[in-house]
């Protein structure tokens, strides 16, 4: 706590003696929970403060009470050394703090400028000043260098889209506070760079930002001075110029990773999966083959077609044209049924929409595709049901209260396990993970790393799709690079560091 | 920078998809419109009474207290919850303005009080819902039985009679040659217009159905928007009840049974989504007044009263199912 | 030729009620003899008084010879009674209403049914307990219908005017449901060991009213009174689980309804007021030929 | 490993919760029956009737029906869908076996005939909801409105006899002192236990109502469990028919009217949740017997009707307010 202080006084000592917020003995329990143990923090006017942390740290708790959206448990705010209460979104937006949240938080029905201005609709006479509103939208927009259409409907943007709408949204609200919580989990390369150039306008500007990440590559480009947070406690805080990521990382889970990104050499066996000039929606003439021990990477943009191929491989969406083989036999995939009874596994994109049944419990959404085998008769057999479960919770290491716990009530990291988990235990043989470790903390993305090489190691072959390059570059035994729809690129054992061989998946990827 | 011109090309084409969209938009309005011109036509050529002025003018009456109710409704299907209760508001405000009436209040306090007394339905129901967290659907459903209850208690079963003619030859009469009920639709449906359609309120209740935690976060204090539109759903049934006392000349309890289905089926049909946020304030007026048309058609054409509800429950499910399709093809 | 028909539309209180549906089937028959269009109207509840009044603006605008109407509610119908009398003749039947408009009426006393209902029951009781004494009860099918209050109205007058010994001990108000008249009349019979009479004053609440008997096996100490009738009610009648029936002439209302109709738009003189009477049926007259054409009317 | 300690540690905090939940689940189920034997003790002593072998088989019978009921509504409950046309299931079924009845199919014949109408009807929900993608609420809105069109065509507005005294006499009857209108609840209840909480497709329609994306990537055929969950429903109504001709010996359409929002209510009032994948076979029996107890009660002790609807309006608000309680405390 003494180091904070110290800390806050060196920095702030160039400005002004009270800082612009300051967080003393936060605290926030939901129910058992006890997720922000009095936390003490200080952010300095005209700073960029990132937080680091593992899944579950509290990261995001601390976010929403300094925007209204919980009302703290206990400890004391100040705003400008006046203490401040924050007990509504409302009153947040008042002093001018906002947020872009994890979670994209707008509503898909409205257009892009409605949600700009809700809340802060522009009226005359009490009437909505619609077409000022769309053009002004569109002009903030441009400015900002985001290339949307203000009258578009928000549910027909890409994730990333829709995920800088709400940062343009947080801009623009004469913003002096502005909190970014994971702003680029599910952005491009492009739409990062558009961000980070907004972030240095923003500081120019005076903004002091917060800046969420798990990739701590950006919070050594952009951020002033770095804040850990572990288990809901404070750790340290410190000037980033001054760290370094081992260092970060020691902090966050009190132990080094050597190497973040996990893989061991296995070699290659039979061929599993195959597909010739596979067509469908959203995707043409993509052929590419598995074999056991494999990853194959598929890198591109957001709306490539990657997702489609892959659920179009799994039954999800019919395909159009071209033949899918497994183990050198031509198969028909009709239907998810299919291609699961024939051994494949989909780690779907999204998680919360479509991976999991989060108010039911962890041990039914792991045995899920399993209950045919798990049934005795017409009733299902209970303690094999236990057993199955169990297992995989063991094997794959899922932190969970008991298989009966809701699966929201786990972390995102832990809520990844249980969808890759409910596959182990039903033995597919090739494994779609689609964006697998997006919003997973460092540590718990060795163990998804660790899980791949089990799988291998099995004689599983793995398709990976991330929009991650670094990610890609590591585990990828080859190379598919996606634009629109189409496969246009492929390269043979893609883990070098050639910085070369990045730049051309890179202009690939664009069609540069 | 040539990357970013690709991308601002592929851009240019979701514009124009948008735009589409948008045009589609006002398309299914268009479509509810030709559906309904079409039946007047097809009825105009097979009856010789249905394009006559005293038919169109019955036409009017009869479906404007469905049409308002139906407007209520809407502004809470819009949040993304439902009012059961309507009908029952509606036979209880009859009871509540006849009683008035007959105990010598002027008509204006009377109808103020009952209105007020919607209103304070209303306000019930969002605490139920926004404070004690009970799903929509139930709390409606608990005020719709308890409120027909507390209407037969008032009366002990009986109706009372309106002996003011004042107040029930407004039902009958006209102004410049529309009926006043038809007209009263107007005096509901133009604030309504301008409500939910140009001011933020209006705006707030589309974001409250679409994301109600966005609204939150965006500063709307979605807990008063949710008292808002059940409050206006209410009140649009007390109104309705009034206007029903005036065309019945009673208060009777158990009046307007069933009229919440028939309110959440135009609403529907208008083109008003039971998931939220989507909805308008021509729709539900232009549904009420195609299955007022049905029924009026029916009786022309001497329609026996049971094909009647096949003819209805058939044309749900098809306006329903094409008006789904155009929005999936957006 | 076929143009020069004249229509005389019918409107009935709830289409979806066989008694209403004989109504019909008696005009129906008048239309066919007296060569007149007959329209078959009606709301679909006895309670829908709205349904009603724009079923009868529909029908006034197809500029019909003359309107029958059987009005759901007294007061409600009287000023679009009185509209409609502007463009056609009205004949009213089985209710009034409140208008000075029609030009006849053929009506069922509704308040004189239940006091029959009432004579009946006693004389039932009497014959079985040797004196009208005990305790009766009254189960009404829907509330605010002014049919139903009537006969409620008339079998409770009678009770306290001319029978001093029976105690009206529950006065109850179903929702129009067979079953919900069978669950409040097992009830009514485990709650008053000493009910000895009931009034079920419909078809629907003289059906559940009457399986309750049955099925409590009550029928000799418990004695039933419905109205209106049907092959059911005739079964249990004669079954002996329902004492008696009060039956009105639904047949000859809608046959005579038209053609008084058809005579009055034609100008000619027709009696202000008909009473169609009602008639008490019981096990022992029930197979009187009179009956017997009450009992089964020929629905068609 | 001094990581997963620290883990451990605080994961032990989250397992005492968890306990903690499973504890009061267990708990709802038996503040439920607490309710009911609260409401038993008390008419038990204020009146002298309600506790004799008489009323109680007559009290299960009344439930009987609404109970099957809301054990069919519930299945489609789970499934984050609703059945409005349970009611006119009903009526319609009624009629369909009078008919086969009067035309001389013996009884079981005429028994597999009407169920097997219910199965249509329901793969007819099934169909529109899944394939035309119609909500269920206006699918089973439409079928209501239908069916009861239907069913007044056939018969013309009339009852239908039942002269069948077998027939008739079953829902008399009763087998070990135990009414057979009783027993037939647990003829559908055993079985629909077994569906619902120990077969893999109980399971499903649970992951169907939390999550139809993810149950379908996992394999789950979620368009025929939804055929199945309305068929379901459906084949309950249809037998909720045959049980009511047996009970009152006639074949009405307009019978059952609202009997789908009682089961809606007795479902929602035993824990089921209208946003889905909660739900179970023992609470809707619980909430239709807590229904009829109070209608039951209110009948022994002269309550006057209108107050009955007055109660029930406000004990649905009540219990279901403390049920929701119960549960955000997990
Ligand atoms: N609304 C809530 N109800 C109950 N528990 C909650 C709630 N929100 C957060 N928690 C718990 O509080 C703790 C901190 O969560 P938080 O979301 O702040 O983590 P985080 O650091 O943002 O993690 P991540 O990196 O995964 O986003 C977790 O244990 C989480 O389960
Ligand atoms: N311009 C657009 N308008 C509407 N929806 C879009 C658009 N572009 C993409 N989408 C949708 O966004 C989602 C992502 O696209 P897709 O799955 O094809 O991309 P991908 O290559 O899998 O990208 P990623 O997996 O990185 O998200 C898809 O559901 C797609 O239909
Ligand atoms: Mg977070
Ligand atoms: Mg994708």
């Amino acid at each position: 706590m003494d180091q904070v202080q110290q800390d806050g006084k060196r920095s702030g000592a160039a400005d002004s003696v009270v800082p612009l917020l300051e967080l003393k003995g936060l605290d926030k329990r939901f129910g058992a929970t006890h997720a922000l143990k009095s936390v003490d923090l200080i952010f300095e006017a005209g700073e960029i403060h990132a937080i680091v942390g593992e899944n579950g740290a509290g990261k995001s708790t601390l976010i929403k009470l300094l925007t209204g959206v919980h009302v703290r448990s206990g400890g004391e705010v100040y705003w400008e050394g006046k203490p401040v209460a924050l007990a509504t979104p409302h009153e947040a937006i008042g002093y001018g703090i906002n947020a872009v949240h994890q979670e994209v938080v707008l509503c898909p029905h409205l257009t892009v400028a409605a949600n700009l201005f809700l809340g802060d609709e522009k009226v005359r006479l009490g009437l909505l000043q619609h077409r000022e509103m769309v053009r002004e939208a569109q002009k903030i927009l441009d400015e900002i260098g985001f290339k949307i259409a203000a009258g578009a409907i928000l549910s027909s943007l890409t994730i990333g889209q829709q995920q800088l709408v709400a940062t343009a949204r947080a801009t623009t609200r004469g913003t002096r506070f502005l909190i970014f919580d994971e702003p680029t989990a599910y952005l491009t390369r492009q739409e990062t760079a558009q961000l980070f150039a907004l972030i240095g306008r923003l500081k120019a500007k005076g903004v002091t930002i917060v800046y969420i990440s798990h990739r701590l590559e950006e919070v050594f480009q952009l951020t002033d001075r770095v804040s850990i947070l572990r288990d809901g406690q404070w750790v340290s805080t410190q000037r980033t110029a001054e760290t370094n990521e081992e260092k970060l990382i020691t902090g966050m889970i009190a132990r080094s990773i050597e190497q973040i990104h996990y893989k061991e050499t296995i070699p290659f066996g039979a061929e599993i999966l195959r597909t010739e000039r596979l067509s469908g929606k959203g995707f043409e003439d993509v052929s590419v083959r598995v074999r056991a021990g494999e990853v194959i990477g598929l890198y591109g943009l957001v709306g490539a077609g990657r997702s489609e191929f892959v659920q179009s491989v799994f039954g999800r969406f019919p395909k159009t044209g071209g033949q899918i083989f497994w183990k050198g036999q031509p198969v028909e995939i009709r239907r998810e049924k299919d291609a699961i009874s024939i051994g494949i596994a989909l780690v779907p994109e999204s998680r919360r929409d479509q991976g999991l049944c989060l108010n039911l419990g962890v041990g039914l959404n792991i045995n899920l595709p399993i209950y045919k085998r798990l049934t005795k008769g017409f009733v299902i057999d209970p303690r094999a049901e236990a057993a199955a479960a169990d297992r995989q919770i063991r094997d794959v290491q899922i932190k969970t209260a008991s298989r009966d716990a809701p699966a929201s009530s786990l972390s995102g990291g832990n809520q990844q396990k249980i969808v890759v988990g409910k596959w182990l235990n039903h033995g597919a043989q090739l494994f779609i993970f689609d964006e697998p470790t997006v919003g997973v903390d460092v540590g718990t993305k060795v163990e998804i790393y660790k899980l791949f090489a089990t799988l291998l190691k099995n004689g599983a072959g793995i398709i990976l799709i991330s929009s991650y390059l670094p990610e890609v570059y590591d585990l990828a035994d080859t190379l598919h690079v996606f634009r629109r729809g189409r496969l246009i690129a492929s390269h043979d054992s893609a883990h070098t560091k050639e910085k070369a061989l990045h730049e051309a998946i890179l202009t690939e990827a664009l069609g540069v | 920078m040539s990357v970013e011109s690709k991308i601002e090309m592929s851009e240019a084409v979701q514009l124009a998809a948008t735009k589409q969209r948008a045009r589609i938009g006002t398309l299914l309005s268009l479509t509810l419109v030709a559906l309904l011109a079409l039946m007047w036509v097809v009825l105009a050529f097979s009856t010789t009474s249905f394009w006559t002025y005293n038919n169109i003018s019955n036409l009017l009456r009869q479906g404007a207290m469905i049409a308002i109710l139906a407007l209520g409704e809407t502004f809470v299907v819009i949040t993304a919850g439902i009012d059961l209760s309507v009908g029952a508001v509606v036979g209880f405000s009859s009871v509540i303005i006849a009683l008035l009436l007959t105990n010598g209040f002027p008509i204006s306090v009377a109808i103020i009080i009952t209105l007020a007394m919607g209103l304070a339905i209303g306000l019930f129901h969002a605490f139920g819902i926004s404070r004690l967290g009970l799903p929509p659907f139930i709390m409606t459903l608990a005020t719709l039985t308890a409120l027909r209850g507390v209407g037969l208690l008032i009366t002990n079963g009986a109706t009372i009679s309106i002996t003011n003619d004042t107040f029930t030859g407004f039902s009958r009469g006209d102004f410049i040659g529309v009926p006043n009920l038809f007209w009263m639709v107007v005096v509901v449906a133009v604030p309504a217009y301008i409500f939910l359609h140009q001011s933020r309120f209006g705006r707030y209740l589309f974001a409250i159905g679409s994301n109600t935690e966005a609204a939150r976060l965006s500063g709307v204090n979605t807990t008063r928007m949710l008292y808002l539109a059940y409050t206006l759903s209410a009140l649009c049934a007390a109104f309705v009840g009034i206007l029903l006392a005036a065309r019945i000349g009673i208060g009777n309890a158990t009046q307007a049974e069933g009229w919440e289905l028939q309110a959440i089926a135009s609403s529907v049909i208008g083109g008003t989504s039971l998931f939220g946020a989507v909805g308008s304030v021509h729709g539900p007026l232009l549904g009420s007044f195609i299955l007022t048309t049905i029924n009026n058609g029916a009786n022309l054409l001497n329609v026996n009263a049971f094909w009647q509800r096949i003819i209805t429950g058939v044309l749900i499910i098809v306006i329903v199912y094409f008006d789904g399709l155009r929005r999936k093809k957006r | 030729a076929a143009d020069q028909k004249p229509t005389i539309p019918i409107i009935v209180k709830d289409t979806t009620s066989f008694f209403w549906q004989i109504v019909l089937s008696g005009a129906r028959k008048a239309g066919k003899d007296l060569g007149v269009t007959v329209p078959e109207l009606g709301a679909q509840s006895e309670s829908d008084i709205n349904g009603q009044i724009s079923i009868l603006e529909n029908a006034v605008s197809e500029k019909p010879a003359a309107i029958v109407i059987a009005p759901t509610q007294f007061k409600a119908l009287g000023k679009p009674i009185d509209e409609a009398a502007k463009k056609c003749k009205i004949i009213g039947i089985d209710s009034a209403a409140d208008s000075k408009a029609f030009t006849s009426f053929l009506q069922t006393d509704n308040v004189q049914g239940g006091r029959v209902a009432a004579d009946g029951l006693a004389a039932a009781i009497e014959a079985k307990y040797g004196k009208p004494e005990g305790g009766v009860a009254l189960i009404t099918s829907i509330p605010g219908v002014g049919s139903l209050d009537q006969r409620a109205k008339g079998f409770k007058e009678e009770i306290a005017a001319k029978y001093p010994g029976l105690k009206l001990v529950a006065d109850k108000v179903a929702d129009g449901m067979a079953t919900t008249a069978l669950n409040i009349m097992t009830d009514l019979i485990t709650a008053n060991p000493n009910l000895r009479g009931v009034f079920a004053s419909n078809l629907i609440m003289a059906q559940g009213a009457g399986q309750a008997i049955a099925e409590n096996k009550v029928a000799d100490k418990i004695k039933l009174v419905g109205f209106d009738s049907d092959n059911k009610l005739v079964k249990l009648l004669s079954d002996g689980n329902i004492t008696a029936l009060v039956v009105q002439d639904p047949y000859r209302m809608g046959y005579e309804g038209v053609k008084t109709a058809l005579a009055a738009s034609k100008g000619e003189q027709v009696p202000a007021t008909v009473d169609t009477g009602v008639n008490l049926i019981t096990k022992e007259n029930m197979n009187s030929a009179r009956s017997q054409e009450l009992l089964n009317p020929k629905v068609k």
